[in-house]
């Protein structure tokens, strides 16, 4: 019997199939719809010192293989997550991963203070990369230094595993990855959205009250494998896998590219069983192909590997 | 151009909880299609069975409309809150624009059965939009009675089915309660024209929709307490809570 | 009835929708199959000063509303393309634009000086943004200063009308197209595709032989669009809208985000007719919605265009 | 894991020209897919019609085979060169793995009809793989030979195609040409055993296509003077030309 059992610093997984931030909230509002039990981990919508109202709607719009959304980190904020959402959370059969977003290192050092010391939380998910919230000619996730400075910050404010989510959004992002694995990041999720927009041509204007918002989605897909398939080879920390990850086949992949383990987001909006018919179909895969643990999955596309395959 | 819409019987077998008025359900209507595509609960022909009364307005709808017979097709719900029925002695004012009609049919169905006093007001851009036809029968007691409203005029009221609640609001004799469905605007109209006459009024709202739980905070709308989202919070809202300039102008 | 002529710079197009560089060729490829007298212009294959074989097969790969491709500007060379393949091409009853790549300023310059000469070359187009051929980690498409030189060689060696083609692949496009306009570019492209890959998992190595290629078609699209948008409002200089057009709705969206003129690439694969379509699209709306001519239309969905027409 | 094929007849009305053994279409089997998929002139049932013979194997062909009968489908054709016809006196050996055979079905029948003498060898993974009867029938006066090989000997010669070939080209007492279609391992070893003897071979080859017509560079294979697109210097190339070991590599 293949294993499909997942570690990242110190969270261990049942199964590699994490779900995506902001796709399933705090988690119990998917209660009875996705199968928890066989689910890697919940990453929580990520969360703010002050709460956040979110942009004005609309707020999604459809494109094609994808989806824009530009919901602004809409979140209870940091009191209301710890007092509330957290112990909601709990009893859920699946680690939670909570995500936290601050305006600089100082916040992501309070946020990650404050998570870490939960017993819920099994790790977190340092979110600089939400194409929604701020549009500065140079953001943060493509400026090395400022994000040194951040996880540095979180590395400082607790022991809990921290992974970092990288954007696509930046011709750089290897610099970006050196940076967080220096500072102490244990982990980097690959990536978070593109920015992207629809135009409503029947009303002349934006599809989107924020006029631009992220693409996730199937049609992202292909360019954040390119960039774990990248990244993976450039650090040494492992690399978790986001960006249209529906079926097995693209968890497949995105293993084969180098992740060790991989976030299934919008794909839950149209098939919220993905998530367990990804685990089963890699144990089916691993079983078929003599495969024993998902570690033998892990870059196995690659050239290092293939040649040491082929020489087995 | 005069939308078209199918009346779609699903057969959701006997597991599946009996939908209650205003609620709706997400249905995976295409492979190619990102989101799934909501519809309220259009009428329970039998127990497991329910109607979905779908107008034609792109890829999705055209994807279920030419789906086989007899195919299956996932779906998600019963999903949301409902409207608050009405006092044994009050009218109820069911007001749908366009295929707004589609999320009063189960409520009027259920009123129906339950005697209640049913006044359906119907509009449509012109004639053949009007979708009264898929209310119950107007009684010859008075008890269901439809009247229908066009902007064109080329049928009954000639103006906005707004204006003709107004209208009838006007001549009414007993208390009533509205339920609307349709376009923001018409239910903005509704809206003021109920609260300036302290008429309860419950409006079902839509929005793009993603997750359908309450999860991903998509679907939101702009209430005097923030942001709610119509998928969990809705889709029926109370318009005195709702922020009409923002459901107008989003 | 509706005029669909579009100008930019010196080059006069009877419809605003072009042929994207490297979807057809040099142009005769297409002859019997596009319908070339409903297009406004052609862009060819981007040539090189030294002929290029391209990179090893695979160089195609579907992606979930999208393509990859690493085609590596395969072409004939500077000298075969003045001596054969322009002279093929010139009969044809469309504008041609000359699309060149060199490996720094001066090839640029020498190739904008041996196109522009010719008669049959009605514009050029710089591509710098090519991500099959050079993967650095700081590529010039994202690097203001270099392209500011190329525009500046190119501009001192032509007066012919000069479009540079930005890079989605950046996390500041701004700072480039500043560049580019100060630097005398007559127009922008905006933008060329994204580096993409996927994996080929029966063979556990990526589906094409170059490893990465570019992500283009209908996938893309939200996110040129949103680049448009940016660039649009930004610069003075006309915008030309790139990425997954390939219906009426599309061109209008882009025209409506502040692009003056479309260029039509992957949508050809599977519609050769998607140019007279759009055009005939375009035509019927303007006539429908009482516009007379494509300047209407551009940046409809704009604030500053929409307050002026709420005023009106 | 056996393959299914289906043969598809195309009315592609009277101006569509006729297409010639080798060449084929690009077929706009489905909206949501980016590129056309190619495939073989498989047959000419009647003047204006074609056939196709398709084995599932993704998306595409799949939402081709789901097509009801009658759908309208956009074809681009016919694209591509064509196969060398063999002089009166040679056998043609047609050599076909898989579905391979499709590219040589078109061949066959005109090689037919010529009265040229034909010898088919065709191989397959394992017996249900086979599809030696979508050729002209076998005649008794040897004109049309068949012979099949499975890699697991489920039936006819045991080994591959290419193996088969080797046998009857060392038995063969005339001239011979070759045409062969199939998996590239197999296209190579045949053009090592016909090279080794001399023999005229002629592969039609397959690669991932976009534009069809030679414009975009997508489909190329390595050849001794660089790389040739497939769909416009071929699908047909003398195997000669090709260098193998980049053709069995990518
Ligand atoms: C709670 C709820 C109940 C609904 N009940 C019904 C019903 O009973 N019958 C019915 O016909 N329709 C109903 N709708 C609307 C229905 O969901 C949309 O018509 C449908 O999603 C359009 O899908 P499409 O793929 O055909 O259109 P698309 O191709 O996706 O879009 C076509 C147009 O429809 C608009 N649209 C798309 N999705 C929505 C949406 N969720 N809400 C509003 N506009 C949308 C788009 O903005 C676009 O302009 C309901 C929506 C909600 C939120
Ligand atoms: C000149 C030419 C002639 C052909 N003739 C025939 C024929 O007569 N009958 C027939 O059944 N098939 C033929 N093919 C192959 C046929 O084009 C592919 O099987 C088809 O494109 C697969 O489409 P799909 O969407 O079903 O598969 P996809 O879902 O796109 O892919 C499934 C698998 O098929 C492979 N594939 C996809 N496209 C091609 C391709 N163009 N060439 C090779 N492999 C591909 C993919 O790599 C993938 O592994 C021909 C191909 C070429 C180039
Ligand atoms: C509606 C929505 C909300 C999201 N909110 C967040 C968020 O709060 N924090 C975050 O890090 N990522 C957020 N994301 C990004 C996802 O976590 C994921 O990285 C991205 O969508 C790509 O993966 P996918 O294609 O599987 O969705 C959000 C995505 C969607 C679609
Ligand atoms: C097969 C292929 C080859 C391309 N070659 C070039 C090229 O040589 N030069 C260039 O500037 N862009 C090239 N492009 C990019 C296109 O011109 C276009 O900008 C991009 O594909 C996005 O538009 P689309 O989605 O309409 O194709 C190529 C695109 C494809 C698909
Ligand atoms: S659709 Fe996700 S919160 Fe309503
Ligand atoms: S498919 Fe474009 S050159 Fe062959």
């Amino acid at each position: 019997m293949p294993e499909l059992t997942t570690r990242i610093g110190d969270l261990t997984m049942r199964s590699p199939v994490m779900l995506a931030s902001g796709t399933v909230g705090y988690g119990p509002e998917y209660e009875g719809v996705i199968d928890f039990g066989a689910t890697g981990a919940i990453v929580t919508k990520t969360i703010t010192v002050e709460p956040r109202e979110g942009n004005a709607p609309p707020r999604l719009v459809e494109t094609p293989g994808g989806l824009l959304n530009a919901i602004g980190l809409e979140n209870v904020g940091l009191e209301r997550f710890l007092a509330e959402k957290l112990p909601e959370a709990a009893p859920l059969p699946v680690p939670i991963v909570a995500s936290v977003a601050g305006t600089g290192a100082g916040q992501f050092a309070q946020l990650a203070a404050a998570v870490g010391e939960r017993d819920e939380v099994a790790a977190i998910e340092l979110n600089i990369s939400c194409p929604n919230v701020e549009r500065p000619r140079n953001p943060v996730w493509s400026d090395p230094v400022a994000v040194g400075e951040i996880v540095s910050a979180a590395r400082e404010a607790t022991g809990k595993t921290l992974s970092l989510k990288l954007s696509p959004n930046t011709s750089d992002i290897l610099s970006v990855a050196e940076a967080a694995e220096r500072a102490g990041a244990d982990a980097l999720t690959v990536a978070n959205t593109l920015p992207g927009m629809r135009i409503d041509i029947e009303r002349r204007r934006p599809a989107l009250g924020n006029v631009t918002g992220g693409l996730s989605g199937r049609a992202l897909m292909p360019v954040n494998l390119a960039l774990v398939w990248k990244v993976a080879e450039h650090v040494s920390i492992p690399v978790i896998g986001s960006g249209g990850i529906g079926d097995t086949g693209d968890a497949l992949e995105f293993l084969a590219a180098g992740a060790v383990a991989v976030q299934v987001g919008t794909a839950l909006f149209a098939t919220p069983e993905a998530p367990s018919e990804i685990a089963d179909g890699l144990r089916n895969y691993m079983e078929e192909n003599g495969f024993a643990s998902i570690d033998e999955l892990v870059g196995m596309a690659r050239e290092e590997r293939r040649t040491c395959a082929e020489t087995a | 151009m005069s939308p078209t819409s199918y009346l779609f019987t699903f057969e959701a077998g006997p597991e599946f909880p009996t939908p209650r008025p205003g609620q709706f359900v997400n249905v995976a209507v295409a492979d190619d299609l990102t989101l799934r595509r909501p519809f309220s609960f259009a009428g329970i022909p039998a127990p497991g069975r329910f109607d979905l009364l779908v107008e034609m307005r792109g890829k999705g709808t055209r994807a279920l409309a030419e789906k086989p017979i007899g195919s299956a097709v996932g779906v998600l719900g019963p999903l949301g809150n409902e409207f608050t029925l009405p006092g044994a002695d009050s009218v109820s004012l069911l007001v749908g624009g366009g295929i707004g009609v589609a999320g009063l049919r189960l409520l009027a169905q259920e009123l129906r059965r339950g005697y209640h006093r049913i006044h359906a007001l119907v509009g449509a851009r012109t004639s053949p939009g009007l979708l009264h036809h898929v209310l119950p029968s107007p009684t010859g007691d008075g008890e269901v009675l439809i009247e229908v409203a066009t902007d064109d005029g080329s049928e009954g009221f000639h103006g906005t089915v707004a204006g003709l609640l107004e209208r009838v609001l006007n001549e009414l004799d007993a208390p009533a309660r509205v339920y609307c469905c349709g376009p923001p605007a018409m239910i903005a109209a509704t809206a003021d024209i109920t609260a300036k006459r302290g008429v309860p009024c419950e409006a079902l709202l839509e929005e793009m929709m993603a997750c359908g739980v309450g999860a991903c905070r998509g679907c939101v709308v702009a209430t005097r307490s923030g942001y709610k989202s119509v998928c969990s919070d809705g889709p029926v809202f109370d318009t005195n809570e709702l922020v009409l300039e923002e459901l107008v102008r989003a």
